[in-house]
């Protein structure tokens, strides 16, 4: 016989200002199976959870209905408190009295009479709940860092050093990011590569950090502390071990021409290459899309020249197998390119450049070795525009965020530029400056005040090219909305961060959601900002959204904590809230009949086949069996079984009808 | 029913002044722009305020006179407003209550004339319509040279094109423009 | 004649329509009262003849709500939900069951003032349909035939 | 091939050319131009400024004439007029409301489903198909195709070509030998509907278009829309007189641009007829 305990609280005012707590406590205790009911101003306090300990032992409850607020909010405090009373939690569950009930209603007898309604089902839910012991998975203490920028690299190190192992991939052949490609880092102008190397270069040589450049995520199975991650290393073509990074073949490769990635396509590059020359690995690979060899046949000319013959050209990609107990994704972000802008002459006027290719004109290892100039004809501009918000807050483009981190560079360019050119002329079209962040707010002014910036607010309208000028059509709204039109030498849009191309594909292959513009989405976006909702994968960096340096380093340093919280534990207990397949006596076995329908259901694949035999080992029947490791607990699998063979803890078939039978028969 | 223009617009046009964050990219790419009392994009700040005398003097610009319905601002605005349709209705709602601005006299008068032909004839009769703008302009000079070349150029009827159901027309005239409010 | 206030049942998802629900409350929404809401894991867990356990148990109507297509928690068990309601539903309508009674939508977590519309609006169409004895009379039947022979 | 035309009042009287041309063109290639009976005037921009009721019921008895008479497919060469037909084609279809509403004050069943077509989209779809072989006099000169507003915008609308440097002309002119040139006035407006009003602001506007073409180097501006044209041609004088460096750049129709390529007689294509005489 059921001995179940009832609790309504009410949540001070919040409930019972609306709910007639007594009625509902006195209507419940004449239910079948209700040995106690109580209401309490306020159950979640230390008394109110006494309340409930006393009455589990003195009236020797069952079962435990504890009707306040939401489960999403206090269900781990009152199973916590069920359990020090030595009831087991599973037997505890609460009714949602406050934000489905009292919170939503008017004070009325149908708000009351809804309020017994909720209580009622879980009444006879709980009559029906199992007692269940938590399971326990071990957990591998490596991590795996996708991405190979600030974000990744700051994660790694922490991880490692906090002695765990990591597995650091990126899909360039060398770490560094974005960051790498910076001239200087506002607001305090520091020279970003002199910063970032050193750390490049203590990945590289960490005793606990294993690095794999040119190579991506290919498939990941498993769930928190035990996933196991397929990772495609591409063919570099070169034999790593013999290679010592002499660069020799890069002089010698013929095939000079191509854009490089690394200048942002304002120099050139070999078809054997290294991205820059602080790379790490600072060892080539061969660019097979642009290879003579690979298109045309014949070359192999840094394979004559290779000192160590290193060269590899029938090397193939390489897939390897790690497990892993946590993931951090730190894949960044991009930028649009000038082509996104009708307006702005869809990429077609060479001086019209993004953001970015500014960075490589202003770094002293760029194209120009610092030398702002124009791409179209190496002239030092003597009248520059910046474009602010190019993209960004723009609905009718797709793009309605702010991208945050563009106020800043701009001011930071502009400045840039009237360091470099004393004599030259800067403007910058401006929504709203945002300069929110220590320092940055002076910084900006700085521009303004110390360097002659001239700051327009309005947005370019348009942008054309005509004798060598290119025509600038802005308007000042702080002057009437006024007509200003700039006759420029160049002209940088600070076009909108947006998500990596891929981004989605590899969200899904690691189920963790992500926004509609493609970045990753944080589990809660408060009090869980470098979890997802995928337990074990982590994420940090620009990956998420658009984000400065300063606040990346502190995501990804957040984001590795995590993982060492993580990997602290040899062991991790989960929700036994899962999915069971029934077994009975011989010679049924299990009314499951071994159509493994569940199988296909299931996105986890947590259906195993478990095979039944006698104690001569003559196979009687195949039937399906649930990893309790892999399995989440969605349910999927038992909406789809045709025979009911398969049912799930917590939300089992009799708990559901108990609920709903409940509701409906007053 | 509001009292509040921009309200009124929204009613009438569905779109939201309050939308529009003040970028100015329409006064910047209107051609039109350095001929208005009000660029656009401050013509709609006026609005936003919801200030009477800023909306009287909305409805007494030459701004709404002067737009072309060129369309650039709407196809460039990141928020998507029509600013066209806005001129449209404001040129029509200044009309009703007698506020149009007096710069404007000749281009109300075009638009006038221009509606008198068509509905006497149901086409436009350029002859006619000149000659009608031309009186209630006092501009009995402008474009002397160009007529004789369009005569010459066989460019200009001297007879207007009648359309058979002239009564169906002078029905759509009496239903809408001429509709007693 | 008071109005008819017809009882609803709302089988929602936990991760999204639950969510989304106690949102309404911590925004202070307010809807109708005739909604009892039962929690699931995921939608795709909803066997579908619970359903009709609710309405021969005397349901007016019903509300199925979990994830938006592609934010379910568990990838994508309420594209299972959807592919079953859609068979469902025609079989449902083949035996004669009104399948008007059922709303099906998707309300996620941050939809807080959608879910209070997807109840009233349920509320307000079902109240219109009437009462649903004609199926609870025929379910009850069934069961005595089958239970007395 | 026979489509449904409505002409409009400036291609019978001031671009009386225009009509020639199109009608020339059509000729040449069979297709058959069904005018629509007892059509009237759209309303133009002085419907819409003044009262929106009558901006939708104007083209809409084009349309219910049209449909009357079983047309579906409906070429307006003029680019105002176009812009008109298709956005009261757009409200109609989008407002059940607005149609009964516009269908009582017109007196006619009005059911919104003809499709209108462009004079470029009746090359494309019509004539570059069959002009293999048909260019005798390639066009080889350098022009500058000058679209205007109405033809790209808005594009939600009228779903044409893209809003910024748009390219269909350019494309057609190459491929009757001429040389587009890269321009930055594509789309600019001319000053349109102030031609009469304000002829101030149409010299400003229509001379900085010229401007531009020539100093470029075109050797003709190619155009699709009579408003374009009669700024650009007739007001030549006082654009010249604005500007302070006269230009004498021919402004072509690109279905006169195609005749003449075609080899039709210049006065079949109403060439005389221009106040900038076409010298090339």
């Amino acid at each position: 016989m059921a001995r179940i305990g009832v609790f309504i609280c009410h949540c001070g005012e919040n409930i019972g200002g609306t709910v007639d707590c007594e009625k509902v406590a006195r209507t419940v205790a004449g239910y079948d199976g209700v040995a106690y009911s109580i209401d309490y101003k306020y159950m979640c306090s230390d008394p109110g959870q006494s309340l409930i300990k006393q009455a589990i032992k003195e009236k020797e409850l069952t079962g435990v209905v504890v009707a306040a607020c939401s489960p999403r909010m206090h269900e781990p405090t009152f199973r916590r408190a069920c359990s020090e009373a030595g009831l087991n939690p599973y037997l505890c569950e609460m009714a949602n009295l406050r934000e489905h009930c009292s919170w939503v209603h008017e004070k009325s007898d149908a708000t009351t009479e809804k309020a017994i309604d909720l209580v009622r089902m879980l009444v006879e839910k709980v009559k029906k709940n199992h007692a269940l012991q938590t399971i326990k998975v071990p957990v591998t203490k490596t991590a795996l860092v996708i991405g190979g920028g600030i974000a990744g690299i700051q994660a790694s190190l922490d991880i490692a050093n906090a002695g765990h192992q990591v597995v650091l991939i990126d899909r360039e052949p060398s770490i560094g990011g974005h960051m790498s490609q910076l001239s200087e880092t506002f607001p305090t102008l520091d020279c970003s590569q002199c910063i970032l190397t050193p750390r490049m270069v203590e990945v590289a040589q960490h005793p606990n950090i294993t690095l794999y450049t040119y190579a991506e995520l290919e498939s990941i199975e498993g769930f928190i502390g035990n996933f196991k991650a397929r990772i495609r290393k591409k063919a570099k073509s070169i034999d790593e071990k013999l290679c010592t990074g002499c660069g020799m073949c890069i002089t010698k490769c013929p095939n000079k021409k191509i854009p490089g990635e690394f200048n942002e396509g304002l120099g050139t590059r070999t078809a054997i290459y290294v991205p820059f020359p602080q790379a790490v690995p600072n060892k080539p690979v061969i660019d097979r899309l642009n290879c003579t060899y690979y298109t045309k046949g014949k070359c192999r000319v840094c394979e004559k020249f290779c000192p160590t013959q290193a060269i590899r050209f029938d090397q193939e990609d390489e897939i390897i197998e790690i497990p892993v107990g946590a993931v951090v994704l730190a894949t960044g972000f991009t930028v649009k390119d000038t082509g996104f802008f009708p307006e702005y002459g869809y990429g077609k006027y060479r001086d019209v450049i993004t953001g970015l290719q500014f960075e490589r004109l202003a770094s002293a290892s760029g194209p120009t070795f610092g030398e702002i100039r124009r791409p179209s004809d190496g002239k030092i501009p003597q009248k520059i525009v910046f474009v602010a918000c190019a993209g960004s807050r723009d609905p009718a483009k797709g793009i309605p965020y702010c991208s945050k981190i563009c106020c800043m560079y701009t001011a930071k360019h502009a400045m840039l530029y009237q360091h470099k050119v004393h004599d030259g002329e800067s403007y910058v079209f401006y929504m709203d400056i945002r300069a929110a962040g220590k320092m940055y707010e002076e910084f900006v002014r700085r521009a303004i005040e110390e360097d002659g910036v001239n700051y327009i607010r309005g947005r370019v309208s348009r942008i054309y090219e005509k004798n060598g000028k290119l025509i600038v059509k802005g308007a000042d709204t702080l002057l009437n909305a006024m007509p200003v039109e700039i006759e420029a030498d160049m002209v940088v849009l600070a076009t909108a961060g947006v998500a990596n191309e891929g981004s989605e594909e590899l969200a899904q292959k690691l189920h963790v959601s992500y926004d509609e513009y493609g970045f990753f989405s944080e589990a809660h976006p408060k009090l869980k900002p470098v979890e997802t909702n995928t337990a074990g994968i982590f994420l940090t960096g620009a990956c998420q959204a658009p984000k400065d340096i300063p606040e990346t380093v502190s995501q990804a340093s957040a984001a590795a904590a995590k993982v060492a919280g993580l990997f602290s534990k040899d062991e991790l207990s989960r929700e036994p809230l899962i999915a069971v397949v029934n077994r009975s006596a011989p010679p049924l076995y299990s009314t499951c009949v071994g159509c493994f329908m569940c199988a296909t259901a299931c996105p986890y694949q947590a259906i195993e086949h478990e095979e039944i035999r006698d104690r001569k080992g003559q196979l009687i029947k195949t039937v399906a069996r649930v990893n309790p490791g892999l399995c989440q607990g969605c349910g999927t699998c038992v909406a789809f079984c045709r025979s009911k063979s398969i049912d799930m803890e917590g939300y089992s078939h009799e708990q559901m009808y108990a609920e709903v039978m409940a509701l409906l028969n007053d | 029913m509001s009292t509040l223009l921009k309200e009124v617009i929204t009613e009438n046009t569905g779109i939201r002044i309050d939308q529009c964050y003040q970028c100015g990219k329409c006064s910047a790419g209107c051609p039109l722009s350095e001929e208005m009392d009000y660029p656009p994009s401050y013509l709609i700040r006026m609005l936003q305020t919801g200030n009477a005398d800023l909306e009287e003097k909305v409805l007494r610009s030459f701004t709404i006179w002067v737009c072309l319905s060129c369309e650039t601002c709407y196809s460039r605005c990141p928020m998507s407003i029509e600013i066209p349709k806005i001129m449209d209705f404001l040129r029509e709602r200044s009309l009703v209550e007698h506020k149009s601005n007096r710069k404007a006299k000749k281009i109300i008068a075009f638009h006038r004339s221009f509606l008198k032909s068509i509905e006497r004839t149901g086409r436009l009769y350029e002859l006619g319509m000149l000659a009608d703008y031309k009186l209630h302009t006092a501009d009995l000079m402008q474009d002397m040279d160009l007529a004789p070349k369009m005569l010459a150029a066989g460019k200009l009827n001297i007879f207007p094109e009648l359309i058979h159901d002239r009564a169906n027309l002078s029905a759509v005239f009496s239903k809408t423009i001429k509709k007693k409010k | 004649m008071a109005e008819f206030e017809p009882k609803i049942v709302a089988f929602v998802c936990n991760w999204c329509t639950y969510a989304g629900a106690d949102l309404t409350g911590t925004s202070r929404i307010k809807y109708a009262t005739n909604v009892r809401i039962v929690r699931f894991p995921c939608t795709g867990r909803i066997d579908y003849m619970l359903l009709l356990k609710a309405f021969g148990e005397g349901a007016d109507g019903i509300i199925v709500s979990g994830c938006h297509p592609n934010d379910c928690h568990y990838t994508s068990g309420n594209f299972h939900a959807r592919r079953r309601w859609i068979v469902f539903r025609s079989l449902m309508d083949f035996m004669g069951i009104d399948v008007r009674r059922v709303h099906f939508s998707w309300v996620s977590a941050a939809e807080g003032a959608k879910w209070a519309d997807v109840v009233n609006h349920a509320v307000a169409n079902i109240r219109d349909l009437g009462p649903y004895d004609s199926y609870k009379k025929l379910a009850q039947n069934t069961e005595r035939e089958i239970s007395h022979g | 091939m026979a489509l449904g035309f409505y002409p409009g009042c400036s291609l019978k009287g001031s671009s009386r050319e225009y009509n020639e041309s199109v009608l020339a063109l059509a000729r040449a290639f069979d297709i058959q131009l069904t005018e629509i009976n007892d059509w009237n005037c759209c309303g133009a921009t002085a419907a819409h400024n003044l009262n929106k009721d009558l901006s939708f019921a104007l083209p809409a008895r084009i349309l219910a004439l049209a449909e009357k008479q079983g047309l579906s497919e409906v070429l307006v060469p003029c680019a105002a007029c176009y812009s008109r037909l298709a956005t009261t084609l757009h409200e109609l279809k989008k407002e059940d409301g607005l149609r009964t509403r516009i269908s009582e004050v017109i007196g006619l069943e009005l059911k919104a489903s003809i499709t209108l077509i462009n004079v470029i989209q009746l090359i494309e779809k019509y004539v570059l198909p069959a002009l293999d072989g048909r260019v005798v006099k390639p066009f080889n000169h350098k022009v500058a195709c000058y679209y205007g507003c109405l033809l790209v915008r808005p594009h939600g609308i009228l779903n044409f070509d893209r809003e910024e440097e748009p390219q269909t002309m350019d494309a057609v002119m190459a491929k009757i030998g001429a040389s587009p040139i890269d321009w930055a006035f594509k789309t600019e407006c001319c000053g349109a509907g102030l031609s009469v009003s304000r002829t101030s602001t149409v010299s400003r506007l229509s001379g900085k278009i010229i401007t531009d073409a020539v100093d470029r180097g075109a050797e003709a501006i190619i155009v699709a829309c009579p408003m374009c044209h009669s700024n650009l041609d007739m007001r030549r004088k006082s654009i010249n007189e604005f500007t302070g460096s006269p230009s004498s750049i021919p402004v072509l129709y690109i279905t006169q641009a195609l005749g003449m390529a075609l080899g039709i007689e210049r006065k079949e294509l109403g060439i005389q007829r221009h106040f900038v005489k076409v010298e090339i």
